[in-house]
């Protein structure tokens, strides 16, 4: 049931009833990327943020102190196994929980900084995130009650017409939780300090991107 | 453009008051810009997504409005600690529980409401016990052990996650797995709803000290 | 395969050169001769490296490899006609490795290039249109059905111009001194790349000009068919001249503009689509 | 990083890689198999070579501030 030419054949899969977890070559490769860029968050200690303050000589690099660098580790870590969740999942609900938990734990890996900047910066992204949690779980809910199920190997191939409504509104709300356009808040939140984990932000964001595009063609 | 519905008949004009109840979140939106208010939106926003679920009306709809519910909860308890830290508010509002029926209600009716829900059991009962408890705790000034109540919480959590492998794996012992999955669930909801009338203030005071 | 591989970044870095010299012509300047990239790397290999107090070391040398790899990686989908998909999600995770490349210096002008990075973070939206216009003319997105596609029904940048365009300002996006390359603006010194130096910018060229090998090959595969290898490379390095012209004539954007610019396109192509489906 | 560490990182990919070559042929792995094991090896083998032949010395520094 899954040979499409989109994305190559399912190397495995795993079934839950009608739900089935499948890896196509490409989602392996996300898989894999979250795995690793995960890795590096476990591996790599924080970048020390040079400095200089204006009208003096001095360059100053500040270190994160102990606390708060292992809290931005642990939502690092967090948001890769979100990430890994959502790349690899078979059911769209899944899909979009995994996608709204990558928004918090970013939120969360900012958290901490103490830079006014970021801090308002992640609030507005928050907000956005939250505001676009409604076309993310309407998309997965459209998609259940026009076609009965949330499987996206049921859906595959055009069997069952999913409604392009439905398909805008998870683009949408992938979109909202930190892609282009929404995210000018996003790249302002980047300055925070701590780059292995700041980095992550970023890596889940592109990688639940890159599965929607997978999901909707698919469907 | 919708074809074929699966939900109940109502299906389209729910659908259709929901878009007017987002046309309507999305100008309060453009229209505040004070940061708490936008805040207390978001939570509205969170309510519409999960109305757009129920209206599947069916048992799906119920396990998924729960994940949905949780994520969006630690969403926005997230961004109030992000509000909390960005406009440096460190206070916390004095208690004020003083509420005359707290101190002149027997406390048997917190007894007869916990006896009830274990007779309804599941995640109703658990509901209705967890009222009658935090009604107990509430009324008394009370020394509780947190620690402890988590842990029976988390591994009520663990027992309830358990039995949902047994149906999947060994659906022969359903009987089994659903009286386990229900035992479980009532602790849980029970000392979840109880945890909410236990924060007292001196504790959130020293929790704002560490941070 | 090693071949491929060494073919591919040989290749790239004399690309890399013809771009420089090209550029430099345009603009009335003697330029440097075409094979100085390759020089360059080697000469890059060769000098003192270490690694800045400041950076996180894993994350500093990891992206450098990562970028390598994920480009031979592309290279593989090329070969072996695999999906136009990973393809293009390989072209986002590079995203990620010059946002990595920024960040984990701890220099403020890295950063400042990495939070570019970010924002030119719109060239994703060509990218999905793209995508989604191929998918609706050949019903396929595996590079060999491409092909054959093509072979039958001839070139596909005919029915699909909108998303030639789109998928040129992609690779545009990605060129050296363009009008999108706003991480590598002269104003924050060299973006995201001011603290790789010696072998680890020699590391990062290579990436690089495999990367450059790779879009344009890419481009020719879905756009124009398959070809031999020499037809191949004199149309990929007409291609670059091209692009080499663009970049000669263009300014550097503004950060905010590159993301309008950006926008608009994917609006246009989005319209197109939509025009696609409601008329055709 | 030691000079010595370059060579030996360089020499344990390129045996990786002439295994990666060698192996399909012999029809042990699949071609894509051997091209994976080239995609993990090659960076290693550019970055030890390039770390093996560069100039010695030099201390580790604060980042580039400003002219």
């Amino acid at each position: 049931m899954f040979d499409l030419p989109i994305e190559g054949p399912a190397l495995f899969s795993i079934p839950f009833g009608d739900i089935v977890d499948y890896a196509s070559p490409y989602t392996l490769i996300l898989f894999l990327f979250a795995a690793l860029f995960t890795a590096l968050a476990i591996l790599s200690r924080p970048e020390q943020h040079a400095d200089i303050i204006f009208g003096e000589d001095g360059v100053y690099t500040g270190r994160i102190p102990g606390p708060e660098n292992r809290f931005q580790r642990f939502m690092a870590i967090a948001c890769g196994l979100a990430a890994m969740g959502a790349t690899v999942s078979g059911d769209i609900f899944n899909f979009c929980i995994f996608t709204s938990m990558v928004g918090l734990t970013c939120i969360g890996i900012v958290a901490s900084s103490g830079n006014r900047h970021v801090l308002n910066a992640a609030f507005e992204y928050g907000i956005v995130t939250m505001i676009a949690m409604i076309p993310l779980f309407g998309g997965a809910a459209i998609v259940a009650a026009t076609t009965g199920t949330l499987s996206i190997w049921e859906l595959a191939g055009g069997a069952i017409a999913v409604p392009f409504v439905a398909k805008a509104f998870l683009v949408l709300g992938v979109m909202g939780e930190g892609m282009a356009p929404f995210y000018v808040a996003k790249a302002e939140i980047t300055r925070a300090q701590g780059a292995p984990y700041i980095l992550m932000i970023h890596v889940s964001s592109l990688l639940i991107f890159l599965r929607i595009i997978e999901i909707i063609i698919t469907i | 453009m919708i074809g074929e519905i699966m939900a109940g008949d109502h299906y389209l004009p729910g659908i259709a008051i929901i878009c007017v109840a987002i046309v309507i979140l999305m100008t309060t939106f453009f229209r505040e810009y004070d940061d708490l208010h936008r805040l207390i939106l978001t939570g509205c926003s969170e309510v519409v997504a999960l109305c757009i679920i129920a209206f599947l009306a069916t048992d799906l709809a119920e396990a998924l409005i729960l994940p949905g519910l949780v994520v969006s909860l630690a969403e926005l308890v997230a961004l109030s600690e992000i509000y909390i830290n960005k406009e440096g508010l460190g206070l916390v509002p004095a208690p004020d529980r003083t509420i005359e029926v707290f101190s002149s209600a027997p406390p048997i009716i917190a007894a007869i409401l916990v006896i009830y829900g274990i007779v309804l059991s599941g995640f109703t009962g658990g509901a209705v016990a967890g009222v009658g408890l935090l009604f107990y705790y509430l009324c008394l000034d009370h020394k509780e052990r947190f620690a402890l109540l988590e842990t029976v919480s988390g591994y009520a959590w663990v027992l309830w996650v358990f039995a949902f492998f047994i149906f999947m794996m060994l659906p022969a012992y359903w009987f089994f797995a659903v009286m386990m999955a229900g035992s479980a669930i009532f602790v849980k909801v029970t000392i979840k709803l109880a945890l909410i009338g236990t924060m007292k203030p001196d504790q959130l005071l020293e929790e704002t000290d560490h941070v | 395969m090693i071949q491929y591989i060494l073919f591919a970044l040989a290749t790239g870095l004399l690309f890399h050169g013809i771009h420089r010299k090209l550029i430099a012509r345009i603009q009335g300047r003697p330029g440097p001769p075409v094979w100085q990239e390759i020089l360059h790397t080697l000469k890059f290999s060769f000098k003192q490296t270490w690694i800045p107090d400041t950076a996180s070391e894993v994350h500093f040398v990891g992206v450098v490899l990562i970028s390598i790899a994920i480009w031979i990686l592309a290279l593989g989908v090329v070969i072996y006609e695999g999906s136009v998909l990973l393809l293009f999600a390989i072209y986002l995770l590079h995203k990620i490795v010059e946002h990595g490349m920024g960040l984990s210096s701890g220099s403020p002008y890295a950063k400042f290039g990495a939070i570019r990075s970010v924002i030119s973070a719109a060239s994703e939206l060509p990218l999905f249109v793209t995508i989604l216009l191929i998918y609706y003319f050949t019903g396929s997105l595996m590079l060999s059905d491409i092909i054959q596609w093509q072979a039958s029904n001839g070139p596909l940048i005919i029915p699909a111009f909108p998303a030639a365009v789109a998928m040129y300002l992609i690779i545009l996006s990605k060129m050296h001194f363009g009008p999108f390359s706003i991480i590598e603006g002269k104003e924050i010194v060299s973006g995201n790349r001011t603290e790789h130096f010696g072998v680890w910018r020699a590391g990062l060229e290579a990436g690089f000009a495999i990367k450059t090998y790779v879009l344009l090959n890419a481009f020719v595969l879905i756009f124009l068919g398959s070809f031999s290898l020499p037809v191949l490379v004199l149309i990929m390095a007409v291609i670059l001249m091209t692009l080499s012209f663009v970049c000669a004539y263009c300014p550097l954007l503004g950060p905010y503009d590159t993301v309008t610019v950006q926008s608009l396109v994917t609006g246009v192509l989005l319209a197109y689509i939509i025009i696609l489906e409601v008329v055709l | 990083m030691q000079s010595r560490t370059g060579k030996k990182i360089a020499g344990t990919s390129l045996v990786i890689i002439i295994l990666a070559e060698l192996l399909p042929v012999a029809g042990m792995i699949p071609p894509w198999a051997g091209f994976i094991l080239l995609v993990l090896s090659v960076p290693w083998f550019l970055l030890g070579l390039m770390l093996w032949w560069r100039a010695p010395g030099g201390e580790s520094d604060l980042p580039f501030i400003g002219y």
